[in-house]
């Protein structure tokens, strides 16, 4: 093997990636593709299928979930169901590792598709009650096959109504069917 | 050269100003206590000599100059002195200081009379043949064969002498340093 | 006459070009000779083992995504065996395939990356970095797909994994498998021949067969030094044992062999998840395990092949949700022991290269 | 000596116009503004020729690693350059502590000086030309070595260890590469018969990178030893010594080390299009057909070319080690060098006056030295070489099917 060939290969690669196509895409102007499971940092979350229960800010290893009920004397099949008056997401501090959702038996809070959200401020890098009710509700399919099911890209930009989010329409599930299907269903 | 330049001023004025550059700098490297700033000043008289040469229509002589000295031994000068631990202050206590200076007036003093005393006017009227002026023009307008041709054929001894001494000097330095 | 010179020290690091992450080693420099070493670490010490201990088991799996933040994959696996050898848990067949060739993909990723910043450490410019960050993109890609994450996955959890991958994760998977040993191809034409690459690390940072079994260090790095230990064979877990792989081992145990140990153990990566997608079973990925689960007492230690060594979890249960004690036992931490013996004798300049080619990553050191 | 007034059209033609505007007693000024007037444009060339150099090997460096490299500021980022200018003076100068004043305010200004002062002899058209020096190449290569000395001073006068590193490795290899690089341009003397640039590039009835492999690939390699760019760019190695010897420097200080640094890049460019690719002519047909471009453009676009080949070789090849740099230096290069010295100058010894087909004999005879040259280094170097790949083999261990 003659002396330097080794180099003229590299050299020879290297000039073929001249001709390639870049790789890289302009931000703001061009997107990659984002996948509809993508966690992102907006959360989406349906007010009328939540029942307070906190089980999101029991698990989340962080502990930045903070959710603050009182009784609301609205009864469902279970029982009473809690109004929410604080539900702060202090997103400064998450890790978007998504066990909130994993959590969340009846299918209230989703992950977001967001990831633009630098703020100056930590204080301002806190989702609020009234945020949560406000935003777009473009859940990402992280952890809702039945969203995935259905084909749903949260990047198309349509919206899925609250009935529309959960296992089941409507109908609240029991516990035993709920730890069924959650268990068994992955 | 076809006049004009260099009898009008500037020339004159060029000169003044790169001789006096020229002897502060070396004067820099005698007086100054930092050995970096005085190896800078030497780099200065180098550079200002390159300069005296290309009016004296030596470029070759001036290229050189800064290649060698400049460039490289200059260099080698700075690596050396970096290699000193407290190069701020230079050597204080010199016991050789009278010595050396009585050496250097002694040096001073021959150098002038040698200067007042030389006839310097070598091409005067009456010498400046014909034959001389074109010998000069010729060494002038191409001066590296000129050059090349006195080194390899009338001074070729005296030059690869040099050279052996050269490289003698070499090996030494090299078996000095290296030890066993 | 031997002149003597003066020795000059100098701080590589914390903040350094080629440290890969807050790594600081003061070197004691004679001209341009390493005389003496003084590693210095924790500057990125986040106390992952400590917060462990208030974490449910559930939860010490997002840490674990950020020990050795380039195979978070095999980081989750590892911790992942060691809590259902704990608590005893059974995987379904499938989530173990899934395991496989999710944390054979981030084996790609990872020595991708670890080539990738060896070949900066030489000085080459960042082009091979930035061809090594397009092929890693294309996994992170397909994480993405499988976990809506790219680097801190989070994707097992204790008796399976969290999802079904999509359906359009299984095309997306062959086209990568399909395309991936050409890049690999010209990956390697680029650099392994090159005659500045092969003089740079042939013969550099020896790390001699004995040194390395003393030390304890695993992994490429093991392997490059001429000791056949895989634990993917020597003790395989998951479905490894189903899986026909080779072990790339060096002869020399110079960086050169290092670094091709990793670019040849890309190429048998990609053959495991080959076979993980032609034998992968229907079935359930998750077996029920409840959120909060309470461990028997008593200890368990597993550990797998990570893409920097063997990477072990130690844990200890006194029967509550979180541990009582989490013990990592981190590749690229211990892979470091024989750090001073590789440095001492060369040049400043193969200090960059012999650490380069240890592939370690601080998050991992630092814990 | 022949003046410059005699060969260099543009020069007479400025200084008439200066004579022309000037009154009489005041002729003498028009030789001042005439010199001062093409220094100005000659000064201003390079310096935008460097920023657009700088422009052009971001977005073609880019290209080589597949990104797109710098395209925001202005159409495709062709202000690129001047917005980074613009950061570069409005960053803070900082001078550390332990900095040696004067040497590090003059490290900068001498390296952007030195740079500056070669484009001197580099003729750009048939005759346009600062100066034709009839040391020409000799110029050439002795100016840069106060590059050298700015490179060492910068980095001994900014106190700091890494800075003492890169300078002294600058320092012991700039001095080294001097040697090839100076006897690699005496094959092409000996062609030539002169040392002027301006003949060098009338010498050229084929250009001497075919009729100079040898010369050209130790003058390429020296040369970019020369400008530190890599794989020799060791005295700024980022991944070992963070910046090398301007590790210290910030805001316009930085820049202009930048800009010697990517000046070097232009320069040495124009030296390579002079020396061996025919200049200002047209590259390879005879020169006494129809000129396509004008000669600048022959010139400038020659230029671009050299600059992208130091590109590409900076995209591709990683940086060797102190001792195997200078080991190729001396080891390679010096007598690759001598080698072609002797094979040029036999060869002009026996044909004194050379016709266009012993030319191409030449051609034949150099390029048969090169490849000998090759083949032979291989060899020597083949016998205790497997290949690399060999030294890592796979070990199979069955798998256990269960």
């Amino acid at each position: 093997m003659p002396f330097g060939l080794g180099i003229a290969k590299g050299m020879m690669v290297t000039l073929r990636n001249l001709a390639r196509k870049p790789v890289t895409v302009q931000y703001p102007e061009q997107r990659v593709t984002q996948n509809p499971r993508f966690r992102g940092e907006d959360f989406v979350w349906y007010e009328e299928r939540c029942t307070g229960c906190a089980s999101c800010a029991k698990y989340c290893p962080q502990g930045i979930i903070k959710i603050v009920t009182s009784p609301s004397g609205e009864q469902t099949q279970e029982g009473e169901k809690y109004k929410l008056e604080t539900f702060d997401i202090e997103i400064a501090r998450c890790m978007f590792c998504g066990l909130c959702v994993e959590a969340c038996p009846y299918d209230a809070l989703h992950m977001g598709t967001g990831f633009e959200r630098a703020m100056p401020r930590k204080s301002d890098l806190v989702i609020t009650v009234d945020e949560l009710r406000a935003s777009a509700k473009r859940p990402s399919t992280w952890f809702r096959p039945q969203l995935q099911d259905r084909g749903y890209d949260p990047a198309s930009g349509e919206e899925v109504s609250w009935q529309d989010a959960g296992r089941e329409a409507t109908v609240a599930p029991t516990y035993d069917d709920m730890l069924k299907r959650w268990v068994e269903k992955r | 050269m076809t006049g004009g330049i260099e009898e009008s001023g500037i020339f004159t004025a060029i000169w003044w100003v790169i001789a006096t550059l020229t002897v502060a700098a070396a004067l820099l490297v005698v007086f100054l206590q930092d050995l970096v700033k005085a190896a800078m000043g030497l780099i200065g008289t180098f550079l200002g000599i390159a300069g005296l040469f290309v009016m004296l229509n030596a470029e070759f002589l001036a290229v050189v100059q800064i290649l060698v000295y400049a460039g490289a031994v200059s260099i080698l000068l700075i690596f050396g002195i970096m290699m000193i631990r407290d190069t701020q202050r230079g050597s204080q206590a010199n016991s050789l200081r009278i010595p050396a200076f009585a050496l250097g007036a002694v040096l001073v003093g021959i150098i002038t009379f040698v200067v007042l005393d030389t006839q310097w006017n070598l091409l005067g009227e009456a010498m400046l043949t014909a034959a001389v002026q074109a010998g000069v023009e010729e060494a002038f307008s191409d001066s590296p064969p000129v050059l090349g041709g006195l080194l390899l054929r009338e001074f070729v001894l005296p030059l690869e002498a040099a050279a052996l001494l050269l490289t003698a000097t070499l090996v030494g330095a090299i078996a000095l340093v290296k030890g066993e | 006459m031997a002149l003597p010179s003066e020795s000059i020290t100098i701080n590589l690091g914390p903040q350094h070009p080629s440290t890969h992450g807050v790594f600081r080693i003061r070197v004691t420099l004679d001209g341009e000779v390493i005389q003496d070493i003084e590693p210095i670490f924790g500057y990125l010490h986040r106390g992952t083992e400590k917060l462990a201990e208030e974490r449910t088991y559930t939860q010490i799996v997002t840490l674990t995504d950020r020990l050795d933040y380039t195979s978070s994959m095999i980081n989750n696996q590892a911790y992942v065996m060691a809590t259902e050898k704990l608590a005893g848990l059974e995987v379904p067949e499938r989530a173990q395939y899934l395991r496989v060739l999710t944390a054979e993909l981030q084996r790609v990723a990872s020595h991708l990356m670890g080539i990738g910043f060896f070949l900066q450490d030489l000085g080459a410019m960042g082009t091979p970095l930035m061809y090594c960050f397009r092929e890693r993109e294309r996994i992170l890609d397909l994480f993405e797909m499988i976990c809506g994450a790219r680097v801190t996955v989070s994707y097992m959890r204790p008796g399976g994994v969290t999802q079904e991958p999509p359906p359009e994760f299984w095309p997306a998977l062959k086209e990568l498998l399909s395309e991936f040993p050409h890049y690999i191809d010209e990956l390697e034409r680029l650099i392994l021949e090159n005659e500045i690459v092969v003089a740079r690390t042939k013969g550099v940072g020896l790390l001699p067969r004995e040194l390395a079994i003393d030390s304890s260090i695993s992994g490429p790095n093991l392997r490059a030094s001429g000791v056949a230990w895989d634990l993917r064979k020597a003790d395989p877990y998951d479905v490894y044992g189903r899986m026909d792989f080779d072990i790339p081992v060096g002869s020399n145990g110079d960086s050169y062999d290092r670094f091709l140990v990793r670019v040849m153990e890309i190429h048998q990566s990609l053959r495991i998840v080959e076979q993980c997608v032609q034998q992968i079973p229907d079935g359930p990925i998750r077996s029920e395990v409840p959120y909060f689960f309470r461990p028997p007492p008593g200890d368990a230690y597993a550990h797998v092949e990570a893409s920097k060594g063997e990477l072990g979890f130690y844990l200890v249960s006194d029967g509550g949700i979180a541990p009582y004690r989490c013990k990592i036992r981190a590749p690229s931490f211990i892979n470091l022991t024989a750090l001073t013996e590789m440095l001492l004798g060369w040049k400043v300049a193969d200090l960059m290269v012999i650490f380069g080619s240890l592939d370690v990553n601080m998050g991992e050191v630092d814990r | 000596m022949e003046s410059s007034f005699d060969k260099n059209a543009l020069f007479a033609n400025l200084n008439d116009i200066f004579l022309d505007l000037l009154p009489e007693s005041l002729s003498w000024m028009a030789y001042l503004g005439t010199g001062l007037t093409i220094i100005l444009i000659m000064v201003n060339a390079v310096l935008m020729l460097t920023a657009f150099g700088t422009y052009m090997e971001r977005r073609v460096l880019g290209r080589f690693q597949t990104r797109l490299g710098p395209n925001r500021v202005g159409p495709f980022g062709l202000l690129q350059p001047l917005a980074d200018l613009l950061k570069l003076i409005t960053k803070e100068d900082l001078r550390p502590e332990s900095a040696d004043k004067i040497t590090f305010f003059l490290a900068p200004v001498l390296m952007v000086t030195s740079m500056l002062v070669v484009v001197a002899v580099v003729p750009f058209g048939k005759d346009s030309f600062l100066a034709d020096l009839n040391i020409g190449v000799l110029y050439l290569v002795g100016i840069p070595t106060i590059a050298t000395v700015s490179m060492f001073l910068g980095g001994w006068g900014s106190g700091n260890r890494f800075a003492l590193l890169g300078a002294a490795r600058a320092v012991a290899m700039l001095i080294s590469y001097e040697v090839p690089m100076i006897v690699s341009l005496a094959g092409i003397l000996i062609l030539a018969g002169s040392m002027s640039l301006v003949d060098v590039v009338q010498a050229q009835q084929i250009p001497f990178i075919l009729l100079q492999p040898i010369a050209f690939f130790v003058f390429l390699v020296s040369a970019s030893a020369e400008m530190n760019r890599s794989p020799f760019d060791l005295m700024e190695a980022e991944s070992e010594l963070t910046a090398g010897f301007h590790t210290e420097f910030s805001g316009m200080r930085f820049g202009l080390l930048q800009l010697a640094e990517f000046g070097e890049v232009v320069v040495t460019s124009a030296i390579l299009a002079t020396l061996f690719l025919r200049g200002w002519e047209n590259p390879f047909i005879p020169a006494d057909w129809q000129q396509v471009l004008p000669p600048q453009l022959w010139l400038i676009g020659k230029m671009l070319f050299f600059m992208l080949i130091f590109t590409w070789i900076r995209a591709t090849l990683p940086r060797m080690r102190i001792d195997q740099v200078m080991a190729f230096a001396w080891k390679v290069l010096f007598p690759l060098a001598l080698i072609n010295m002797f094979v040029t100058a036999a060869l002009v010894v026996a044909w004194p006056d050379p016709t266009y087909t012993q030319l191409w004999i030449m051609v034949g005879v150099n390029w048969a030295v090169a490849i000998g040259c090759l083949t032979g280094y291989t060899l020597s170097r083949g016998r205790h070489r497997q290949k690399p790949t060999e030294s890592v083999r796979l070990v199979q261990i069955p798998a256990e099917v269960n």
